[in-house]
């Protein structure tokens, strides 16, 4: 990526202008209709989401359509999908940060509040599809009366201190980002409850010299943790799976494939947010048609790398020569849930090839319906990782089928209102946009600019 | 008569080359006791200040090393206190403890210089002098202030004034203690 | 999380079976069919409502189940009473809390089961085979094991009925009394019995006396499966009555024609007994115990063949005859046999002829009888008589009429009354008969029964039965000694013994059911009565004289040679593999349990075979109609791999008509299609018809897909490849101490299911019900994979019992996060349901799919299995993944038992429930680390093998690779 | 622009950070507390109500009676067991023929219904705990009971906790006694008693076997 250079902002607009632009979304907020529309549709799916937990907590997991074999899908695939999605955030803010990639300010701070919610969304699946949730607490080493401990050689255990742990680090990356912000606000806030609601919340932010100092130092510190960070954690979900001993499963690509796929999904709903966001606060000045090109690249390249995982999948199975996990390549391809893999294929890589296209990339509609869509395509692949696999593994006896029920389904959908509904109201309260750094960038170019 | 208690002098500068530039002069001129506020780090403002302060990021060291090891101590410490015998691995498999050795290592390498940070720049802290000043909400805009301290050996509420007009400060305030 | 046992239970119980039993009972049947409930439940409960639509009790109890957790989170909601209630006045040796061991029998057909029970607080929790009892030795089949089931099944007749409505032993008492002044004056006439098969010395004693009394009473027999048909070929080949008894531990080679010797049924635990021995005992090459099968039904002798025809009905005739030439028992015949056929008669016939005098020619009860007659003569021939068949006076020695003869007087109104003893002829026998209708032309009706049953129905009056294991009584067992019934337990309800009512109906007062049966040993104990009594008791079998087997000499009944015209398709009838003709269908479990082949639960297909299929163009679940005269059944198609072409298999013992039975709603009643002279083949027509059942099948899959499961070794290839050395990164097992270890000989597998049925039994296993199934849920611990390879019209099936393989390198426990599930020293891979937080990762890691998960509270489906439940071993609630543990509550009584006198568990001392109740002894288990015991011979045996050995989890659980005497089919 | 918060706000921020930790902080630990404090374990708490007052003081260090007078199936069966009415009216057929307080227990002889004890020292449904085992190696009933002696109504002495079992079941050696001692009450070794590790050995004990889940759950 090229963009380091070429100016990746307007230069005809002044810092004081970007700034009053930037606070006065949370102070007089536009759109209020529109938000309200989406923040009640939101409530609606939070409330499915809260009945079907209910449900499922009084009757237990038999109301979905697991089994054996199946005896995880959707809470699992889910968890795998939304934590997927997370990963971009970070990746997007850390990586590009620490690569000063400035066209990453217009985005960061929405893609990380992005990252938070989605990666709630994740961790709260591991809890709903216990057997017997009252019991979560007996995976975090506590002394016990019991005597036992947690497991530590579990994959499910290593899962929930990586899940934590992520969250933990999301939250303290995101803050400390807004702090400065949060200040700037409060500077532009005139009615007393927004000064003290900002005042608190910007800890009383200065923005003394020797702040920015150490402020920078933490920053550029969390980024860089940041990104190993990510790696580590959805290669770990990748553990969950390659540590069976299952046919698909077993594999040594999986860290790599789960990671790649992740970043993949992630960027995508980068680019559906950031196309949103931008319409719906009118920022085309700040998220402009060249982020989305950036963002269009950065698809197509997450996207090939990840159709790599799945040629060397088939490869690695055939040159194993292993009839198990030929059987299960067989089953993938041509098997009772062959619509996922080869839906899997077409949502993430058919309209993918659209991005190769530079007019495709610059426009909106088509890179929104393109991320939708490989949303969807990643969707479908983490099913079929896991039902695919689950359904037929070793003994032709215990061969088994999978239908999702409504509760598998009202369940998934309600945490599209879990996500959205607290979304929502952070873009409504806090600035969308990083303020000063985007003025640092702004401020860099206008200088470059002068200096010819 | 008595001087007001004062904070110090707060100049206003358009931008941060001015700042910087002012910055320079005010050290050359023998100022100590300097602080800058600025809508976002300006480069070269530490340097010019003689700021240098390297704590969080050796903070960050320390976090790593304690969740390392309380990782490890937490694991090895589990199985030492209940011996099982799990799928036939060893009892204290390192290789498995390592996942969240890593983790931990990470959360506290990351928790310590945030905190460390928010500590040693005395935040939280709502009340604050300079905030009294009357332009200072714009040092969150696009305005660039650099402040003399009361401390400071060569501080006088009025030459001072008078010398940051001389330096370009587009307004110059005291702001009270 | 559990329920254990408090001294005092059986008070408990039955207040619960009667009162609260019977009241949740009878209103969930009001409610199922009211809408005002249906509303309340979709509004309490929407998910139950939709599965509610169109189920039967069982679906609806297992919702109420699953939402009585609706009562909060309590998953594990012990009930903490902490009540403790000591006895007033303890009896004799029997402390509260330890197991007593009583030997009894259950009844089966009329003969009896010989079992041990075992007996916690005057409640039996375990029944097995009485190893004390040639006819048993330990051993058991699934119906001895649901005998327990059934004595608790809570939709037992708990009163005396009058018109279907409760009354009292004393106004039963006085109808009979009133009824008895006017037999005796009429001499009986009119008076008429129906009895089943009964060998009970006690009950044939009391018949015996009364006809004596009334000279112009009658009895007629009814057995819906029985050997009748076998009774009439004996009358043929010997022109008398005679009982055939196979010893096939002598037999090297046995022809069966459609004769499932080791199929379910009464004999089933006696010829497997025997068949195992000889299978066991012979070398490789040296023939070993050869079985060649024609059937036109798949079955369990079928599986284990050495070579197998399929062949319709009337084809069975014209073997029969083809064999019988080439052995010169008949002149040359001119059957035009197809290549196949010819090829098996001529290898059938030469093993016959190589092995006089140790072979056996055998033809089903329910084949015509000429046929089986034939086969006597065959037999004589080859000079087997004596020696692998002997002939003796059939144990149930009652002469009577046929229920047809009965019928016919009934219609003609020449029967005043009908006393049914424990049998069931309004739903069991044939339609043309028209009984029930009949029946209600007769004054006085009354029925005798376990269940209020059809029969209970169409009589007007009804009197319970007490279960076998509540009764004192007597029965022969299919060896022909004879075991003396003990009550193990308390009468739940207020029942008689069948003694006991004919002592009634002989004016007997306040009859004692245990003195009418001293009274009929009497004579055979003379004096010393008491001690040979308390001996009986003690063993579990009379010592007696067993009379000399019978020498006769058959006549050769002619029998067609050419093939009848063959118009429209063989209808066959065979009774259900899990509840037989019926009589078991209340049972939950039961039918639960896969059918052998099918694996088909809770439900009664037709089978029908592939070529069939073909040309309706019907698969599995697709309705068809079968008719035959004026009958007519529709029935779900089952596509039966193997069976004749021209063959349609119709199963005994569903579509009752009693609204509360179990098999209400399920499946056809196969009597609608039944003859009244040949109730075993009809010649019929099939149509496709709409309509379609999905089965709730334990498994989808039965096609092998060129994997190697279940692995064959020939007399060319004796061993199994040797195992690969598997390297690993992990601290090796030291083979100190114990090691427990588990092998299964797929050699000697029949696939009965006895290791299933103890297996529940022992580890309080729970029903979860139909749904659950389809769904893929069930609990088997202990499953018996059944596979298929080659061509579907004639495959060759294997059968392969799959508990946990306890690998030493167990994936599951590697998945659990919170030490749920870890690994003993001894090499178990332990379960521990308190600790688990059902994550399920240990089930997805499990490469054997052996666990078993509890997706909701299954524990209130059953009441049944409720108070039966083993108080050793917990019952696993909600949320909690479970699975085989080796048996390990008896491991660790037999530790307990060990240390308290400083020694070593002796080999031997832990048998598992499966390897127990397996008549074959396929299951070995032990301690593999001392080289003497059973089970280490076996893993250095050169059949061993290891079943998915290329995952490295070193099982502890293995095989032993099976035989094939007939590699490639071209005779070995 | 002014100031936003008064000096005093500062303070108060601080203070409410302060006490939020501490909150989160002493909950934690309470809670951890909780679960081995009496009232939660059961142990040493006031005894529950019985039908009949019975009084182990009495009968054991007053009467002398010895504990498996009644309770029979102690050293034979899983359960301990509770005496039969009969047991009690051997002697109180003779003595205090018609104390009040004896009353339930005439009752229970004349209705033949059980006397409705309420269980002290009950374990989870899904602990299998044999009696008989742990008298034959040599555990004493005071070891799990305490001073029974001393109760003039019985309480549950000691917190049946799965800890408590544990540190028996990893170090039995400090808490075997030889056979003739089990029942004796406060019993402490004298010159004669073997040591530990003799006993230990004597008693066969499978040292570090008896950990492993399936020993006590099933």
């Amino acid at each position: 990526m090229t963009m380091s250079e070429a100016p990746i902002l307007p230069r005809d607009q002044s810092l004081g202008d970007v700034t009053d632009q930037l606070a006065r979304i949370p102070l007089h907020f536009p759109t209020r209709r529109r938000w309200l529309i989406a923040l009640s549709l939101s409530m609606l799916l939070l409330t499915l989401f809260a009945v079907s937990v209910v449900v499922l907590f009084t009757r237990g997991v038999g109301i979905w359509g697991l089994n054996i074999p199946v005896n995880w899908a959707f809470a699992i695939h889910n968890y795998v999908w939304w934590l997927g999605i997370g990963h971009a955030g970070t990746l997007i803010s850390a990586l590009l940060l620490l690569m000063g990639r400035e066209w990453r300010n217009s985005l960061n701070r929405f893609a990380e509040t992005m990252t938070l919610f989605a990666v709630v969304c994740a961790g709260i699946y591991p809890v709903l599809h216990l057997g017997r949730p009252w019991y979560l607490y007996w995976m975090f080493p506590y002394p016990a009366t019991m005597g036992v401990w947690p497991q530590f050689r579990s994959p499910l255990e290593w899962d929930i201190w990586a899940v934590l742990t992520y969250l933990t680090v999301s939250v303290v990356f995101w803050y400390v980002g807004l702090i400065p912000d949060l200040g700037a606000a409060r500077d532009r806030a005139r009615r007393r409850g927004w000064q003290v609601f900002f005042g608190v919340l910007s800890l009383g932010w200065r923005g003394s010299a020797v702040h920015w100092l150490r402020w920078q130092q933490a920053y550029r510190l969390l980024a860089a943790l940041a990104v190993p960070l990510v790696v580590s954690v959805h290669s770990e979900v990748s553990l969950l799976f390659a540590a069976g001993t299952i046919p698909g499963w077993h594999s040594m690509i999986f860290p790599a494939y789960f990671v790649l796929g992740a970043a993949f999904s992630g960027f995508a709903v980068v680019a559906m947010i950031a196309i949103v966001i931008r319409s719906l606060f009118a920022l085309k000045n700040l998220v402009t048609d060249d982020h989305l090109d950036i963002l269009g690249k950065v698809l197509l390249a997450t996207g090939l790398m990840t159709a790599y995982g799945y040629v060397f999948e088939i490869f690695d199975a055939f040159y194993s020569g292993e009839a198990h996990e030929i059987q299960t390549v067989h089953d993938r391809i041509a098997g009772a849930y062959a619509w996922t893999y080869w839906g899997a294929i077409v949502f993430n890589f058919v309209f993918l090839q659209l991005l190769w296209w530079r007019c495709a990339r610059r426009s909106p509609l088509v890179l929104f319906l393109v991320s939708t869509s490989v949303a969807i395509g990643m969707w479908l692949e983490r099913y079929m990782i896991l039902v695919t696999s689950l359904y037929r593994d070793f003994l032709v006896s215990s061969w088994g089928s999978y239908t999702p029920t409504f509760w598998d389904w009202s369940i998934y959908i309600g945490t599209f209102g879990l996500f959205m509904v607290p979304f929502l109201l952070i873009i409504r309260l806090f600035p969308v946009i990083a303020i000063s750094e985007t003025k640092e960038v702004l401020h860099e170019e206008q200088a470059e600019a002068s200096h010819g | 008569m008595a001087e007001p208690r004062a904070y110090g002098l707060l100049a206003e500068f358009d931008t941060p080359e001015a700042l910087l530039d002012a910055a320079r002069r005010a050290r050359e001129d023998g100022y100590r006791d300097l602080d800058a506020f600025t809508p976002f780090p300006v480069h070269g403002l530490a340097e010019v200040l003689d700021i240098r302060d390297t704590r969080v990021l050796w903070l960050g060291l320390a976090g790593g090393v304690f969740g390392f090891a309380l990782a490890l101590l937490m694991q090895v410490g589990a199985n030492w206190s209940y011996p099982l015998d799990v799928g036939g691995r060893p009892v204290y498999a390192l290789s498995a403890f390592a996942v969240i050795a890593f983790e931990l290592t990470v959360l506290f390498a990351a928790l310590f210089p945030a905190i460390g940070m928010l500590a040693l720049n005395g935040l939280p802290r709502l009340n604050y002098p300079v905030f009294a000043a009357s332009h200072f909400h714009l040092a969150s805009r696009d305005r660039f202030f650099l402040c003399v301290r009361a401390g400071d050996a060569r501080f006088d509420p009025e030459q001072t004034a008078q010398y940051l007009g001389r330096i370009g400060a587009r307004t110059v305030e005291l702001v009270p203690a | 999380m559990t329920q254990r046992s408090a001294p005092f239970d059986l008070a408990a119980i039955r207040h619960r079976l009667t009162q609260g039993g019977s009241r949740q009972w009878s209103s969930v049947e009001e409610l199922t069919d009211d809408d005002e409930f249906r509303r309340w439940v979709e509004a309490e409960f929407p998910a139950a409502a939709t599965i509610l639509a169109g189920t039967g009790r069982r679906t609806f109890l297992k919702l109420m189940g699953a939402s009585l957790m609706m009562a909060g989170l309590a998953g594990c909601g012990e009930g903490r009473s902490d009540a403790a209630l000591p006895y007033v006045n303890q009896p004799e040796n029997a402390p509260p809390g330890i197991a007593r061991h009583f030997a009894t029998a259950v009844t089966f057909e009329g003969y009896a089961q010989p079992v041990l029970a075992t007996v916690y607080n005057g409640r039996p929790t375990k029944l097995d085979g009485n190893p004390e009892h040639p006819a048993a030795r330990g051993a058991s089949d699934a119906f001895m094991q649901a005998a327990l089931l059934q004595l608790y099944d809570p939709m037992r007749s708990k009163t005396p009925l009058q018109k279907g409505q409760p009354t009292t032993w004393a106004a039963i008492e006085s109808m009979v009394n009133t009824a008895r002044a006017q037999w005796t004056a009429q001499g009986g006439m009119g008076l008429r019995f129906v009895v089943g098969d009964i060998t009970s010395p006690t009950i044939i004693r009391q018949l015996r006396t009364l006809i004596s009394a009334l000279p112009e009473a009658r009895i007629h027999r009814f057995e819906p499966v029985g050997c009748a048909n076998r009774q009439t070929a004996m009358q043929l080949a010997f022109g008398r009555v005679a009982e055939p008894v196979y010893a096939l531990e002598q037999c090297e080679a046995i022809v069966s024609l459609d004769d499932d010797l080791l199929g379910p049924g009464p004999w089933q635990v006696w010829h497997a007994q025997g068949w195992a021995k000889r299978r066991g005992e012979m070398k490789p090459g040296e023939g070993r115990a050869r079985v060649h099968v024609a059937e036109c039904v798949p079955g369990l002798t079928g599986v284990v063949a050495t070579t197998r025809l399929a062949a319709d009905p009337p084809r069975i005739t014209l073997l029969a005859g083809a064999i019988a030439a080439r052995l010169g028992v008949m002149q040359g015949q001119s059957a035009t046999l197809s290549d196949a056929e010819h090829q098996w008669v001529t290898r059938a016939a030469e093993d016959l002829d190589a092995h006089r005098g140790r072979s056996l020619f055998s033809v089903g009860a329910h084949a015509p009888a000429r046929v089986q007659a034939v086969a006597c003569a065959v037999n004589e021939k080859l000079g087997n008589v004596g020696r692998t068949v002997r002939y003796r006076e059939p144990m149930a020695a009652l002469e009577g009429g046929s229920l047809a003869d009965l019928a016919r007087d009934m219609q003609a109104g020449a029967v005043t009354t009908v006393i049914v003893l424990d049998c069931n002829p309004a739903y069991a026998a044939p339609a043309e008969l028209r009984f029930a209708e009949a029946l209600g032309r007769v004054p006085t009706t009354l029925h005798a029964g376990l269940y209020a049953d059809e029969t209970a129905a169409a009589c007007g009056w009804h009197v319970p039965l007490s279960h076998a294991l509540e009764s004192w009584g007597d029965a022969r067992a299919v060896d022909g000694s004879a075991t003396i019934l003990q009550p193990v337990i308390g009468r739940l309800y207020q029942s008689r013994t069948v003694p006991e009512v004919l002592a009634m109906l002989s004016g007997a007062v306040g009859p004692d059911a245990q003195a009418l049966v001293r009274e009929t040993w009497a004579g055979t104990f003379g004096d010393d009565f008491d001690g040979r009594w308390r001996q009986a008791l003690h063993d579990g079998i009379v010592q007696e004289e067993q009379p000399a087997p019978l020498s006769l000499s058959a006549r050769v009944p002619d029998i067609a040679t050419e093939p009848a015209p063959a118009e429209g398709i063989d209808i066959v009838f065979r009774p259900d593999p899990c509840v037989w003709d019926g009589r078991f269908s209340d049972v939950a479990w039961l039918q639960e349990l896969p059918k052998p082949l099918t694996k088909i639960t809770w439900d009664c297909p037709v089978a029908i075979s592939p070529q069939l299929a073909d040309t309706l163009k019907v698969g599995n679940g697709d309705f068809v109609e079968l008719a035959a005269g004026p009958g007519k059944i529709a029935g779900p198609v089952w596509v039966m791999p193997g069976q004749a072409a021209n063959t349609a298999a119709v199963f005994l013992g569903y579509g009752r008509a009693v609204h509360r039975n179990l098999s209400h709603g399920l499946g056809y009643a196969a009597s609608a299609l039944r003859g009244a002279d040949d109730p075993w083949h009809v010649k019929g027509t099939i149509r496709r018809v709409d309509g379609h059942r999905s089965f709730a099948t334990s498994q989808l899959h039965h096609r092998m897909e060129g994997f190697d499961f279940v692995k064959e070794v020939t007399a060319s290839r004796p061993t199994t490849p040797p195992p690969k050395p598997q390297p690993t990164l992990y601290p090796e097992k030291s083979p100190e101490g114990y090691g427990w270890a588990m092998s299964i000989d797929l050699d000697r597998c029949i696939g009965c299911n006895a290791c299933i049925a103890a297996c529940n039994i022992e580890n309080n296993v729970l029903v979860v019900g139909r749904d659950q199934v389809a769904m893929g849920r069930e609990m088997l611990w202990l499953r018996v994979d059944r596979y298929y390879s080659g061509d579907i019209e004639n495959p060759r099936s294997y059968f392969q019992p799959v508990p946990c393989m306890h690998c030493e390198m167990a994936p599951c426990e590697m998945g659990c996060p919170v030490n749920a599930t870890t690994h003993s020293p001894e090499g178990l891979n332990q379960q521990i349901y308190n600790r688990c937080i059902g994550t399920r990762t240990c089930s997805s890691y499990c490469p054997y799919k052996v666990r078993r998960f509890n997706w909701f509270d299954y524990r209130k489906i059953d009441p049944a299995t409720d108070a039966a439940h083993n108080p050793d071993v917990t019952v696993r609630s909600r949320g909690v993944m479970e699975k085989c543990t080796y048996c390990v509550q008896r491991i660790e009584a037999a530790r307990a038992a060990a240390d308290k006198e400083n020694r070593d568990i002796r080999p031997g001392e832990v048998t598992t429930a499966c390897q127990q109740a397996c008549p074959t002894q396929a299951i070995s288990f032990g301690n593999m680390n001392n080289g003497d015991e059973e089970v280490s011979k076996r893993r250095r045996s050169g059949r061993h093998y290891v079943l998915l050995e290329e995952v490295g989890t070193r099982p502890r659980t293995t095989y032993l690779a099976r035989w094939n005497d007939d590699p490639g089919g071209e005779g070995a | 622009m002014t100031q936003i918060f008064s000096s005093a706000a500062d303070a108060w921020l601080r203070l409410l950070a302060a006490g939020g930790l501490a909150l989160v902080a002493g909950t934690t630990v309470a809670a951890v507390g909780f679960a081995r404090s009496d009232y939660y374990t059961g142990a040493n708490i006031h005894p529950m109500s019985q039908p009949v007052p019975f009084s182990h003081q009495h009968h054991v260090s007053g009467l002398g009676i010895d504990c498996r007078y009644c309770h029979t199936g102690v050293d034979t069966g899983a359960r301990a067991g509770l005496p039969p009415t009969h047991t009690c009216m051997t002697c109180h057929s003779q003595v205090w023929t018609n104390a009040p307080l004896l009353a339930p227990v005439r009752h229970s002889l004349a209705e033949n219904k059980p006397l409705a004890w309420r269980r002290v020292a009950r374990l989870p449904d899904y602990v299998y705990f044999r009696h008989d085992i742990h008298i034959a190696k040599g555990v004493g009933c005071e070891t799990c009971h305490g001073r029974i002696d001393k109760m003039p109504l019985t309480a549950k002495a000691k917190a049946f906790t799965m800890q408590f079992c544990l540190d028996c079941h990893r170090d039995p050696a400090p808490n075997l006694r030889p056979q003739d001692a089990i029942t004796t009450m406060n019993w402490k070794p004298d010159a004669k008693t073997p040591a530990a590790s003799q006993l230990a050995a004597a008693y066969h004990l499978r040292l570090g076997e008896i950990t492993h889940c399936t020993v006590c759950h099933r």
